[in-house]
C-alpha cells in the first residue's frame, strides 16, 4: 500500500473538494496497482484533455467538459466541479484546429468542439501549447525534476535528454496530477530504475537527421521496453536529432529512457549508464542493421507517385522549418502534391517572422500546427502514398490510414514535393573505421 | 474453486483491479498498442502485421505480454469502457504505467506479475477465470479435461 | 599558437571568400589572446547584430548592413559580402520594436532601423528569436554541445542548467562563428575548466522565485567569476527558479558555470562536482545573508510610489506570464503606474491563446517583446520609481536609466502596479533545521 | 628602453593585440562592465557605485582587473574605438573570453597574464609604456625619480 503525507490524506478525504478527492483515490489505485512505495510532487504536468473522440463526445453531451473531466482525467462518475490547475500543467498536441478547416476530410464540428474544450481548460489555468514537444516552446523541466507527461515521444526526450524524471502517463494519471500536484513515484522516477539495461555499439557515425531516425528505430525494435545505452563514435547530436532518434525509439519499442555516455546527462561514462552493474554483451548496428531498418520503414511503398508529404513529426524544430523552406526558395510544388510541415503555433509565430512560412506557402505548402495527420487521423483528401522523413509517422500512419509511406531525407521529401515522385535512395553509411 | 472438476491450472499473479469472472480467452503473443493498435468502437485490433489484426476483443479475457507504443494506451481502452466494447479481464505479463493505468481505468478485473508467463500457458479459447481479489487465474482449457 | 585543421585553413586563406576568411582571421587572433590550442565545431551560435547603437548607425550609412556586419561582426574594415550563415545562428534580445512606438520614449528611427537589420539577416538565414531565453523557445543546445553564446544570462543557463558548453561571447566571436561554424576551444568548452572551484553551504530552502534570485546575487557577489557549487535542502527548483538565479548571479558577479549536486546534470553529487579537487571550505548563506542581500537590492528605492513595474527579466517564462494574468483577474492598475512583461514573441503567441494577455491589457499592463528596459534604455515616460521581481533588473536599470528601484515577490509587483505603492518586505525566511 | 632613465618597474606578461605605445595610466582597482559601465560616445564610466565614475579613459592606459557584466563587454569597447573614445592601451589581470575579445576589437596594445598583479603595481597618473609586442609593461611612475 502506497504511504501517504498529512497532506496527501487530506486531499483524499475530501479537504480540498471532491474533485481533489476523487484525484487522490485514482493516483492511491494506480500507486497501488504499480507497487509504488510513495507519491512524488510533481509542478510540471502534460496531458491531454482536448482532443475531440467519440467517448469525449458523448460525455461531453451527457454532462458538458465537467462530466468530460470527471470521467476521462479522473476516472470519475460523480458530478464535480472542476478545479483551477494546481500546477503548471500544459496542454499537448490534440487535434486539428482552424487551419485544417476545408484542407483535408477533418470535420468542423470535432474543431469547433476541441475549441470550446480549449476555452474550458484555459480557464481552469491549463497552459495550451497543443504540441507533442513541450520542451521546445518553454516548458523545459529542470535536471533531476518530477514530472508527469504523457506522449511517448516527449517522455523519452525529457528521461533522456534533460534528465527530468516521468514514466508514460496516461489521461487519468496527468489530469489527477495536476490538480493535486502528486505521481506515483515508481519506475523513471527511482535512480536505481533508470540505468542502462542493453548496450548497442555502433559501427557507423551518424551523418545527420535520417541517421538518428534509422538508429532510434532500430534500438526501439531491439530493446522494445529496455533502456539501451548507445556507444560509438556516433557524431554530436542536435535537439532534432535526438527528438527524432527518441520519437524512433519509442516507436519501433517503447523505450523511455536511454543513455549516450557524454550526449546525454544521466551518464557522463558508460560506466555511469549502467550503475553498479557491469555493462551486458553489446548488440551490433552496422552497415547491414541500418540497411535492414531502412527497406522495413520502405517496405510500404509501392507506387512511386507522391501525393503528400510531410515534415515534422515530433513537431518540427525551427531549424528544421528553415531547412525546408530553404530548400522551397524559388521552387513549386507538383500540382498533385501536398507538403506540411507540422510545428507549435509558438514556433509557427517565428517562422513566419523569419520569412519561412511565406516560402513555404509560396512554393504551395502549408505551416500547420496543433496536431498531426497520424494524431487526428486525417491527410489529404485522396491521399494514396505519401513520404516523411519522420521514422515514427512513417510507422504509424499507414497503419491509421490505410496509405503507402516512403521515408527519406528532408531534402528526399521536398523534392518529392517538388516533383511529384520519390527518387529517395539510402546514402552510403558513414563507417567508423 | 480451485479444486472443481476440469480444473488445468493455477496461475499465481498479483491483482491490480479487483474483480472476479470467468471467460474465455484471447491470447495475443504479441505487445498490443493502444493509439494505432485498437478501434475503441468495435474493441478490435487494428495494427495490420499485429496476430490478431481484425479480432474482436470485447467480452473476453485479453492475455497479453503488456501494452506498447503511445501514451494514448489507458485512453483507448478507457473508450472502449465508455463505448461498451471492452474486454471482460485483463492479463498480462509485464507491468508498465501504460498496462496498469488503462487496466484502472477499463475497471475490468486484472492480475498482472505471474509467476509463470500466462501468455504461455494459456491458449485463445481457453475457459478461465480470473479472480483479481485473490491474484489468481484459473485456466479450465478449451472444455473440460479436453487435452492441450 | 591555435592548431587548425586543414578545414580551417582553407576557409583562412579564402577558399569560402573574403568574409569567412576575415572570421577566421579574428578567430585565430582570439584563439591565440586566449591561448586556446585548438577551435572547436559549432552548429548553434546566438548573437546580436541587429540592436541599433550610434557606432552601427554610423556604418550601416557608410556602407549599409554589410559594412556593419564586416566591422562589428568580423573585426573587419574591408567591402565583404555577407555570406548565409553557415550554421544554425540565432538573434538574441535587441531594441524594443513596434510595440513599443508611442508608449515610451524610444526612437522611432531606431525601430525602422532594427526592422531593416532584421530583414537583412534573415536574408542571410538568421534565426529571429529576439530573445534573452533562446532555449525557452526552441533553440535547446544538447548536453556536452559547443555552442557559442551570447547573454550572460543564456551562457550561464546553457552551461549550469543545459550542460551545454559555451564561453561568454561577444558580438565579433558570435559573427565569425556564424559564417565558419567554429569557436576557440577554451574555458568552459573543456571539461577540466567546468569543476566547481567555490562550496556555497545554504542553510535556507529556497520557497520560490524570489528565494532562488535573492541567493544568486549572494553567490555571484560572493564568487565573482568563479565557479560556485550550491548545498544544502534546497528544493526543486524548475526553469523559472534557475534562470533567475544565473541571471542574478551573473549580474552581481559574473558566474558563467555552476553547479548544484543533483539538480545540474554535470554535477550528479557534490564529489562530481569539483572534479579531482576536495571541496574548499564552504562560504555560509542564512538569514543574515538573505537579509543583506534583499536590503542591498532595496536600496536604491526611497519613494514609495511605484511608477512602473517590470516583470520578466529574463524574459519571462509561460509560468511567469500565468503568474501574473492570474494575479490581475478582475483588477485594474493604478492611474499612474504602468506594468510590463517582457517575453519572447513566440511565447506572447501562447500568451495570446490562454488569454493571459488579455487579462493583463484588461487591467493596463502590457505584454511585451523583443527586449527590456535596461537592453534599450527605456521606460515609460517620466518613471522616477520602479518594482521587479528580478534581481537582474534591479541591479541594472537604475544605474542605466537614473531611476529608483524596489524588488520584491511577483505579487508584491502586481500589488504595486494596482496601488501604485510599495508595500513589499521580506517573508521570514525557511531556515532548514 | 628598459634601463631608461626614470625606470621605476618592468611588468612581465603576455602580449595578446600587439603594439607599442607610451602614456598615462588610468588604474581601476575595480573590474570594469561593459554594458551599463561605460558610455562610449564619451569613453566614460558610467556604472554608479565605480571608483571611477565619471571618470573619462580616452586616450589613458585602462590598467583593470578585469571585465565583467554583460557579454555585450567586447563591443561597447568596440564602440569606443568607432567613436574615437577608446583608450590609449589595456592592461588588465584577469584574462577572461569577453576581455580578450573586447581588446582585440577595440585594437589597442594589450598586455595580460602578468607575474606581479599590474593593478597592484601601477598607479593612476603614472607614465607607462605598453610594449605588446613583448609582453611587457614599463612603469616610470607619475614623473622620473618621484618616489611613490
Ligand atoms: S503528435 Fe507529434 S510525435 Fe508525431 S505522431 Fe504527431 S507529430
Ligand atoms: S535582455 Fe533579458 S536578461 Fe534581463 S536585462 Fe533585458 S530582460
Amino acid at each position: 500500500m502506497v504511504a501517504l503525507t498529512d497532506e496527501e490524506k487530506a486531499m483524499r478525504d475530501g479537504r480540498d473538494g471532491d474533485a481533489v478527492a476523487a484525484a487522490m483515490d485514482l493516483l492511491i489505485r494506480y500507486a497501488d496497482a504499480l507497487g509504488a512505495a510513495h507519491l512524488c510532487e510533481t509542478r510540471n504536468v502534460a496531458g491531454t484533455n482536448t482532443q475531440p473522440s467519440p467517448a469525449k463526445t458523448k460525455l461531453f453531451e451527457e454532462g458538458g467538459w465537467s462530466k468530460a473531466f470527471a470521467v476521462i482525467s479522473l476516472d470519475c462518475d460523480d458530478d464535480i466541479e472542476v478545479p483551477r490547475m494546481k500546477v503548471p500543467t500544459c496542454q499537448l498536441q490534440h487535434g486539428f484546429g482552424d487551419d485544417a478547416l476545408g484542407i483535408m476530410p477533418y470535420s468542423e464540428r470535432n474543431i469547433e468542439l476541441q475549441a470550446d474544450a480549449e476555452s474550458f481548460y484555459s480557464s481552469k489555468g491549463v497552459n495550451v501549447l497543443a504540441t507533442c514537444t513541450p520542451y521546445q516552446v518553454g516548458n523545459l523541466p529542470t535536471y533531476g525534476e518530477h514530472i508527469a507527461w504523457m506522449e511517448s515521444s516527449a517522455v523519452v526526450y525529457a528521461n533522456s535528454v534533460l534528465g527530468a524524471r516521468t514514466n508514460c502517463e496516461g489521461g487519468a494519471s496527468t489530469g489527477s496530477a495536476s490538480i493535486t500536484g502528486r505521481i506515483p513515484c515508481w519506475g523513471n522516477h527511482l535512480v536505481e530504475n533508470r540505468y542502462g539495461s542493453h548496450l548497442i555499439e555502433s559501427g557507423l557515425r551518424m551523418t545527420g537527421f535520417q541517421d538518428w531516425g534509422l538508429f532510434g528505430y532500430f534500438v526501439g525494435d531491439a530493446v522494445q521496453e529496455a533502456r539501451p545505452v548507445m556507444v560509438g563514435d556516433l557524431g554530436q547530436p542536435d535537439l532534432a536529432d535526438l527528438k527524432h532518434f527518441g520519437a524512433a525509439a519509442a516507436s519501433s519499442g517503447g523505450v523511455e529512457m536511454y543513455h549516450i555516455p557524454g550526449r546525454t546527462p544521466d551518464a557522463p561514462t558508460l560506466e555511469a549508464a549502467f550503475g553498479r552493474a557491469a555493462p551486458p554483451g553489446p548488440l551490433h548496428y552496422g552497415e547491414a542493421e541500418r540497411r535492414a531498418i531502412y527497406d522495413s520503414l520502405n517496405s510500404i511503398g509501392n507506387s512511386e507517385d507522391v501525393d503528400f508529404v510531410l515534415i515534422g513529426c515530433p513537431h518540427a524544430s525551427l531549424e528544421q522549418i528553415g531547412r525546408v523552406a530553404r530548400a522551397l526558395e524559388d521552387r513549386t510544388l507538383s500540382a498533385g502534391t501536398e507538403l506540411w510541415v507540422m510545428t507549435p503555433r509558438a514556433l509557427r509565430a517565428v517562422s513566419d517572422r523569419n520569412g519561412w512560412t511565406a516560402t513555404i506557402e509560396r512554393a504551395g505548402g502549408r505551416v500547420l500546427t496543433d496536431s498531426c495527420p497520424a494524431m487526428s487521423r486525417a491527410a489529404p483528401t485522396g491521399t494514396k502514398v505519401f513520404a516523411t522523413d519522420s521514422a515514427k509517422q512513417a510507422h504509424y500512419l499507414p497503419a491509421i490510414l490505410g496509405i503507402e509511406a516512403w521515408f527519406g531525407t528532408t531534402e528526399e521529401c521536398v523534392d518529392a514535393a517538388v516533383t511529384g515522385r520519390w527518387r529517395g535512395s539510402l546514402a552510403p553509411a558513414a563507417v567508423v573505421r | 474453486m480451485t479444486g472443481a472438476a476440469g480444473t488445468r491450472l493455477v496461475l499465481r499473479g498479483r491483482g491490480i483491479v479487483p474483480g472476479r469472472v470467468a471467460g474465455r480467452a484471447l491470447v495475443s503473443h504479441e505487445t498490443i498498442s493502444g493509439w494505432g493498435g485498437i478501434e475503441p468502437a468495435s474493441g478490435t485490433i487494428i495494427e495490420r502485421r499485429h496476430e490478431l489484426y481484425g479480432i474482436c476483443f470485447t467480452g473476453k479475457v485479453l492475455v497479453f505480454p503488456g501494452a506498447k507504443g503511445s501514451s494514448g494506451w489507458s485512453g483507448f481502452f478507457q473508450s472502449t469502457r465508455l463505448m461498451g466494447t471492452a474486454p471482460l479481464a485483463m492479463v498480462f505479463t509485464n507491468l508498465t504505467t501504460k498496462a496498469a493505468l488503462g487496466a484502472i481505468v477499463t475497471r475490468v478485473p486484472t492480475v498482472t506479475e505471474f509467476e509463470d508467463d500466462p501468455v504461455a500457458k494459456i491458449a485463445t479459447g481457453d475457459r478461465v477465470e480470473v479472480d483479481a481479489d485473490n491474484g489468481l487465474v484459473i485456466v479450465y482449457g478449451p472444455r473440460p479435461g479436453h487435452p492441450r
